[in-house]
């Protein structure tokens, strides 16, 4: 491969909003054969860019070089063209649709006026066959897990013969496993020869997948360095521009009453399955129990079923020994747990509500909003200002839409008003998705503060770094059960990944 | 009568038409008079009462050189606003063509003591409203008669609009006639609900025809334009059916290869007379006339001999002499 | 006060003027297609209007269903519904009315007040049932309505008929005087106009939509149900029970509506071949107000003075008189698509600025 | 009369009254299964019908005879696309609120109709009646079958063509490329764009289709029930197909059960009203069975029924 060549060269792109500059004056440069990652914290640009390269955004200055020619791309299709392929942030799958018919969508094969669904089949299995995807044409996207779609993105890309792939953080919603399968995946497709551009939070990934790294910071490039000369804390240092510590400081703690017991939950799940199949935990005051496991085994449904947002069909949830089994998330939340939701757009915040209004979300009926029918806009405003601060929530002011915030601010808001609450339990789930590394450090920060001021913590999450860092114990859950334990304190990657995949727990384990 | 009822859904809204009277040979009697017209919810060109009401209006002009106007109501709400809008204006004369008026014409008549107004198809007890009703139930015999001297199957049908009693008075005075002269006939009856829905009228239609009838008399406005439809169809295809018409003779808009005959209610006549009478002097105020038979403002038009053998025809003159006379009394429900 | 300052923000209140202007820009055109002049239209509706108070009166008296209809509307938009229904709703609160005020016979101070509840309870069940169903049932809430609307107007037909009619005739006996809502004293000053307390009461109920939805508690969860009803649920309330209560709440104005045109304008109830449509008028007030209650309240005069005003136009240029709806229906166009009319204004707001730039 | 006989003529009257329904309903599959919801359907098929009443009239003046209809229906189909048009424009273009603009069709359209037949016609808030209307055609041999000939081979010739178009869009929604296309566009709007589908494009389509076959739901009506346009001609039909829509679950067979279902309800109430017993039960009931029937079948068997996913939602690229 002559990664001498050139396959994508940005000149001096500049793309402005109302408001901010969100690239400023961009140099980056491509080689063909290359993976080239792009870091940067939330909101510094890197979406951005990426979508004026696959022609979704056009920039207000600068030049676009593909292959050593300068175009203008003024449309997906165009790109498209081009063979720019781009696996975006969000997933943009049909879901009704099946992988096949996502794969071909647009460029469908026909027999006659027929889509030919056979010959569809066929080429989606032979491609994937090729680069070792492994996808069932015939299944629903919204059938199988977020591993298996962004394999059908990336499929999509391939199909249409890119020969420059761009992943928009492909590994935030991934498994361990699956990351880890993705991680091959683009090496081979580095090794036929195709460029590619990948956005990450994860220092390790970068330095693990990419030849170089360009960093951005508010939309300016900040600099472009090959992984052989340089380490995670560099990088981490030039993204924030400050020093960024990986730790998390815990100290060993005697955890204290049982806070929680939840005992033999049963539910039924969406599809008539039983989504949980007797699970049993207890937790503690001033401990954090982490629940590892792939996505889909039955984790959401624990936490529904522990807030009362669905009905189990038999066991019991008790709180501080009292039954709280099938109770409202109402009386849920009065009894003093604070949740932390794992869709924060879906859940955790009405969009469309200031920041201030979401920071009662969940306690506007309690007489300190107003004793009468009556909402009292200034307690909850004096409130907002308190919180804000506290929680270093970034935005234009309490009075603006929650929508305008980033995701990160966004988490924020959700961790101060749950915190406020000062409950005894706090559910986190997956309290660090889609962050950057300032505000992961952030959240662990809160996260273990609350865990030493003697609140019970359940954490869920797909990451084992944040489990490790963060829990006391780590239970492991397959298929609405839970697998069994393992200690924190003992890294092994190994016996938590049998585990996931549905072994019980060995000796070593409590399981 | 059957065109009668607040449909459709706006509030506010008017049509206007002016008849100035300058045309023709007018004898210019009434060049000091303007006479104003309220339409219900029909509107001015229902090939109904409140058009024909608007023709009288018409000839008054041509007759006297009288300013004529009319406006249309789009709701019941509207009905008062413009009986005013004449009322206000200083006309001589303000008709309120359809029952639905006699709430809002009696209280504008109460009002405005020194106005002048008219009403079809409703008592008002007022010194200065002139009431005009018509006795449908008695041509509404006449023509059961015929239906039962004609029909071939025995079968007969009767659509209606809404089930008031206005319509009540059409059926009761039919199924008398029919009876009176064919015991053994049977008369379906099809209240579609609705006057100015024709493709309730088709169906209605559609099931009698298919179900036997073979004469169908409909009092159902806009409706009954259905009934018309379906037996023209039917007429196409080769199928004796006939259709007896409501309010106007209408033979002349649907044509004789499928009317029958018609209950004609003269509303021409009576709102010509009583708008002359005005003109001429002698305001009918404070009076009501229930016009019949015996004042030939209900009955059968003369084009009905196309269609009516002449015995038939003969008959109901037999009837129609006997009703006169008070031999015969006609139920009205 | 984030709706003062909405309303009064720059955009929100160019875009609706400039809107009208259009709106009568187009009517205007429709009707020099149709060979009428068009000045002399505008001039006679406006007439019509203002010329006397009795027209004054009887404009007012055509407006104020409309502001409780156009409430009904913007309330189950505002929490996530679109009430079609409200045209069934306001013909049940019709009924509930006469119901009361024809068959009891108590002092005024009782029997009016009992005749507007139950007229309102009426709307109130009435759109309470499509929010059961939806809530319980999942049944979309449009097409429910829809068919209730049909219901409603069969039902209170039968009900008229059969227990509460004149003899002889095809409505309601007359609703006794004490449960008359009449304004003597505005009546006697607009010359017999149909002037009635309901046009207070819809005045009221504009400021109670503000107070319910933006100032109590009850009005944060409908609006949170309305926004995103996972994190309402979230929340700990009762979505379910919060959209029969949005619906109900709906209901109850658009009830309000018809009891106001009973007890107030007609004294009895015929009768009807179709639903009086102040209903589907109220969909389109409420989106000329945007949902806001000032702005329906403004959109049901627009609406209201223009459809009333017509009938001027008729009279006095002979123009047909749906010539208002093409207006009315261009002027929420030109709202809706706010894109359009920047897009006209363009020109105009450009030189404005480049003239702002050239003076500084 | 024999059952058979009765069987026959109820299933007969239930195709008349589901055919305006079902190019309707179908007219707002289109343009739904793009993304682009359509409270416009009354008043695209006011639009239709009023196209066809006046295009008949003026081809029969022109001496046309028999023709006349089919020029009208063609024309009410040409009048549906063009007043669309407005719908597509604002809401895809201009991305303004599609419902809104769905109610603004349907103020202005009955608005214009009706000003445009009292300019036409000397003031007559109704058009003249019609000379030459649909008949229902006889299929030769076929309409001599027992049942089956009254019931389904005497029947006008729109009620073929809507079933035959139900057939079609199906083929056309679930086997072509461009119904996949229509179909993605319409559930997630972004992916398409990302694959080089153009939303506005297929959009575009859909809505103007929706006017064409509303337009065509319209001019059923002229052409096969009222022979004249008026104020009421179309009185919720147009919403009623919507109903038959979302209870047919954006499927172009499962409309067309609706329609049927809806039309089969009102053809009962007419015919229920014949037997002895019913004389005893108020007409209302009778008015209010169909609909009445609709919101049982609704509380009872179907639930939620699943709207594509975009629907309602303008596409604007550069949001996320
Ligand atoms: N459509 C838009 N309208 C307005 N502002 C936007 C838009 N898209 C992006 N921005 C702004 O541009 C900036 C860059 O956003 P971008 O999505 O590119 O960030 P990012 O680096 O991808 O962040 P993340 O890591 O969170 O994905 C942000 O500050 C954001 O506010
Ligand atoms: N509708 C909008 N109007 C203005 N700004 C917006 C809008 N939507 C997003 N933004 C801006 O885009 C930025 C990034 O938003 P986004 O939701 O992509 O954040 P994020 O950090 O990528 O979080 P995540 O992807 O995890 O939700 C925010 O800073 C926000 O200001
Ligand atoms: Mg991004
Ligand atoms: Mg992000």
């Amino acid at each position: 491969m002559d990664r001498s060549l050139t396959a994508v060269q940005l000149k001096g792109i500049t793309k402005r909003f109302p408001g901010l500059v969100a690239n400023d004056s961009i140099n980056f440069e491509l080689k063909k054969g290359e993976i080239h990652a792009l870091l940067g914290e939330n909101g510094a640009g890197k979406s951005t860019l990426m979508n004026i390269l696959f022609g979704l955004y056009q920039p207000d200055e600068g030049e676009i070089w593909i292959n050593g020619k300068q175009t203008v791309i003024e449309g997906a299709s165009r790109a498209i063209e081009l063979g720019i392929g781009m696996v975006h942030q969000h997933f943009k799958l049909v879901q009704p649709f099946t992988v096949a018919e996502n794969i071909v969508l647009g460029n469908e094969p026909v027999k006659g006026l027929k889509i030919d669904y056979k010959l569809a089949n066929e080429k989606v299995r032979t491609i994937s066959e090729r680069y070792g995807l492994k996808v069932d044409p015939q299944a629903r996207i919204k059938d199988i897990t977020v591993g298996m779609q962004q394999r059908v993105e990336i499929l999509k890309t391939l199909y249409r013969g890119a020969e420059i792939v761009i992943f928009d953080e492909p590994t935030a919603v991934l498994t361990v496993q699956e990351i880890e399968e993705l991680i091959e995946i683009i090496r081979n497709l580095a090794a036929e020869g195709k460029s590619i551009i990948i956005i990450t939070h994860k220092l390790k990934e970068v330095m693990a997948l990419a030849d170089s790294v360009t960093v951005i910071r508010r939309g300016k490039v900040i600099k472009t360095v090959t992984t052989d000369e340089t380490n995670e804390q560099q990088l981490a240092e030039l993204m924030v521009g400050r020093d960024v510590s990986f730790e998390v400081k815990k100290t060993k703690r005697e955890p204290g009453e049982v806070i929680l017991a939840v005992d033999n939950l049963k539910m039924k799940g969406e599809q008539g399955k039983n989504a949980l199949n007797g699970v049993s935990l207890d937790i503690r005051a001033g401990e954090i129990l982490g629940i590892a496991g792939v996505d889909g085994n039955g984790q959401s449904e624990l936490i529904y079923a522990i807030t009362g947002m669905r009905k189990v069909e038999g066991g019991a949830v008790k709180l501080n020994g009292r039954d709280m089994t099938n109770h409202s998330p109402r009386d849920v939340s009065v009894a003093g747990v604070g949740h932390i939701p794992e869709d924060r757009h879906k859940h955790g915040l009405v969009l469309d509500f200031s920041v201030s209004e979401n920071m009662i979300l969940n306690t506007y009926f309690e007489p300190e909003f107003g004793k009468t029918m009556f909402i009292d806009y200034k307690a909850m405003d004096t409130l907002s200002d308190k919180l804000v601060k506290e929680f270093d929530v970034r935005s234009s002011g309490i009075h603006t839409h929650a929508r305008a915030l980033s995701g990160g601010n966004q988490q924020k808001a959700i961790i101060a008003r749950e915190l406020h609450k000062d409950p005894d339990l706090l559910i986190a789930v997956q309290p660090t998705r889609g962050l950057d590394i300032g505000a992961i450090e952030y959240v662990h920060k809160r996260l273990v503060q609350a865990r030493n001021e003697g609140k019970a913590i359940l954490l869920v999450s797909f990451e084992l770094d944040e489990l490790y860092a963060l829990s006391d114990r780590i239970a492991v859950m397959y298929e609405g059960r839970l697998m069994g334990e393992v200690d924190a304190e003992k890294r092994d990657d190994q016996q938590l990944g049998l585990m996931m995949a549905g072994n019980k727990a060995t000796a070593d384990g409590r399981g | 009568g059957a065109k009668n009822n607040n449909e459709g859904g706006t509030n506010g809204g008017a049509n206007e038409g002016t008849n100035e009277g300058t045309k023709v040979e007018s004898d210019g009697s009434g060049k000091d008079f303007k006479i104003g017209m309220v339409t219900d919810v029909g509107g001015v060109h229902d090939k109904s009462f409140n058009q024909s009401a608007w023709e009288a209006l018409e000839t008054v002009t041509a007759e006297t050189g009288a300013v004529t106007k009319f406006l249309e109501s789009k709701g019941e709400a509207d009905m008062e606003p413009n009986l005013n809008s004449f009322v206000k204006e200083g006309y001589n004369l303000t008709w309120g063509i359809g029952f639905l008026f006699n709430d809002a014409l009696s209280k504008v008549a109460k009002e405005n003591p020194d106005a002048k107004l008219a009403v079809i198809d409703s008592v008002i007890e007022a010194p200065n409203v002139a009431s005009i009703t018509f006795a449908e139930h008695e041509g509404s015999f006449l023509v059961g008669v015929v239906a039962g001297l004609m029909t071939k199957t025995n079968k007969i049908g009767f659509v209606g609009g809404m089930e008031i009693p206005v319509i009540k008075k059409f059926e009761a005075g039919f199924k008398a006639g029919v009876a009176a002269v064919k015991p053994d006939a049977k008369v379906e009856v099809d209240y579609t609900g609705d006057f100015g829905k024709p493709d309730l009228g088709k169906l209605a239609a559609a099931t009698m025809y298919d179900g036997g009838v073979d004469i169908i008399f409909h009092a159902a406005g806009g409706t009954g334009n259905g009934v018309f439809n379906e037996a023209k169809a039917r007429k196409d295809n080769g199928d004796a059916v006939w259709v007896i018409g409501v309010d106007k003779d209408q033979s002349l808009e649907f044509g004789d290869e499928i009317t029958l005959t018609s209950m004609m209610k003269g509303v021409e006549a009576a709102v010509h007379k009583v708008s002359k009478d005005l003109i001429a002097g002698n305001f009918a105020g404070g009076t009501t006339q229930e016009l019949g038979l015996k004042d030939d403002a209900v009955g059968l038009p003369d084009t009905s001999s196309k269609n009516v053998p002449a015995d038939v025809l003969e008959k109901v003159a037999e009837y129609k002499a006997k009703i006169v006379s008070g031999e015969i009394k006609v139920p009205t429900e | 006060m984030e709706m003062l300052r909405k309303i009064f923000s720059k955009s929100s209140i160019l875009i609706p003027l400039v809107a009208i202007i259009l709106g009568l820009i187009v009517g205007a055109i429709a009707m020099l297609a149709g060979g009428y002049n068009p000045i002399l239209a505008y001039s006679s509706l406006l007439d019509k209007l203002f010329s006397t108070p009795y027209n004054l009166g009887e404009a007012i008296r055509a407006i104020t269903p409309l502001i409780f209809t156009g409430l009904a509307v913007s309330f189950a938009f505002r929490t996530g519904l679109f009430n079609i229904g409200v045209e069934g709703q306001f013909v049940m609160g019709m009924t509930g009315a006469t119901i009361i005020g024809v068959l009891l016979d108590l002092p005024w101070y009782i029997h009016a007040p009992l005749a507007i509840i139950t007229g309102a309870v009426f709307g109130g069940l009435w759109a309470g049932i499509a929010g059961y169903l939806k809530a319980k049932r999942g049944v979309n809430e449009v097409i429910s309505s829809i068919m209730l609307n049909w219901i409603a107007l069969f039902l209170s037909n039968f009900i008229v008929a059969k227990f509460l009619v004149e003899k002889g005739q095809q409505k309601s006996m007359t609703v006794h005087e004490s449960a008359m809502v009449k304004i003597d004293w505005l009546i006697k000053l607009t010359d017999n106009a149909r002037m009635h307390w309901g046009t207070i009461i819809a005045i009221v109920c504009v400021i109670v939509f503000y107070i319910v939805l933006w100032r109590t508690k009850q009005g944060y969860e409908l609006r949170a149900v309305g926004h995103n009803p996972d994190a309402a649920l979230y929340a700990g309330m009762n979505v379910n029970v919060t959209m029969v209560k949005s619906m109900f709440i709906s209901g109850v104005f658009a009830g309000l509506g018809g009891v106001f045109e009973i007890l107030g304008v007609f004294g009895n109830q015929t009768v009807m071949a179709a639903s009086p449509g102040y209903g589907f008028d109220g969909i389109a007030v409420a989106l000329l107000g945007g949902n806001t209650p000032i702005g329906v309240l403004l959109g049901a005069v627009l609406f209201g003075g223009l459809s009333y005003g017509s009938a001027g136009m008729s009279f006095g240029a002979g123009v047909p008189p749906e010539v208002v709806r093409i207006v009315i229906g261009a002027v929420i166009f030109f709202v809706a698509s706010h894109g359009l009319v920047k897009w006209f204004l363009k020109p105009f707001l450009n030189k404005r600025a480049s003239k702002r730039k050239e003076a500084a | 009369m024999d059952v058979l006989e009765i069987i026959g003529q109820l299933i007969n009257t239930t195709l008349v009254f589901s055919t305006a329904l079902i190019f309707t309903a179908l007219g707002g599959m289109y343009s739904e299964r793009s993304g682009v919801v359509n409270i416009g359907l009354e008043g695209l098929m006011v639009s239709g019908a009023f196209a066809a009443a006046v295009a008949t009239e003026y081809a029969i003046q022109a001496g046309l005879g028999g023709v006349s209809p089919w020029i009208g229906f063609i024309a009410a189909a040409i009048y549906g696309v063009l007043f669309s048009l407005l719908h597509a424009i604002s809401t895809i273009t201009f991305r303004a609120d599609q419902t809104v603009v769905g109610v603004v069709i349907n103020i202005l359209s009955l608005g214009l109709s009706l000003y445009l037949t009292k300019s036409l016609y000397a003031g007559s808030g109704q058009t003249p009646l019609l000379e030459n209307v649909f008949h229902k055609w006889q299929i030769p041999f076929l309409s001599d079958i027992p049942l089956l000939g009254r019931a389904i081979f005497t029947a006008y010739p729109t009620t073929y063509i809507a079933l035959a178009l139900a057939v079609i869009s199906y083929f056309i929604l679930f086997r072509t490329p461009f119904g996949l296309r229509l179909r993605a566009v319409g559930e997630h709007p972004s992916s398409a764009d990302t694959v080089g589908i153009s939303v506005t494009k297929y959009r575009y389509i859909g809505v103007l289709l929706s006017g064409a076959l509303a337009g065509l739901g319209g001019a059923t009506i002229t052409l096969t029930t009222t022979s004249s346009f008026a104020h009421n001609t179309i009185s919720g039909q147009g919403f009623i197909a919507l109903a038959a829509l979302i209870f047919g679950k954006w499927n172009p067979l499962g409309l067309v059960g609706a329609a049927m279902f809806f039309g089969l309800a009102q053809a009962l109430r007419s015919f229920m009203q014949r037997f002895e017993f019913a004389q005893q039960i108020p007409a209302e009931f009778f008015y209010m069975l169909p609909y009445v029937l609709t919101l049982i079948v609704l509380a009872g068997a179907v639930g939620r029924s699943n709207a594509p996913s975009a629907l309602g939602q303008p596409y604007d690229p550069a949001k996320r």
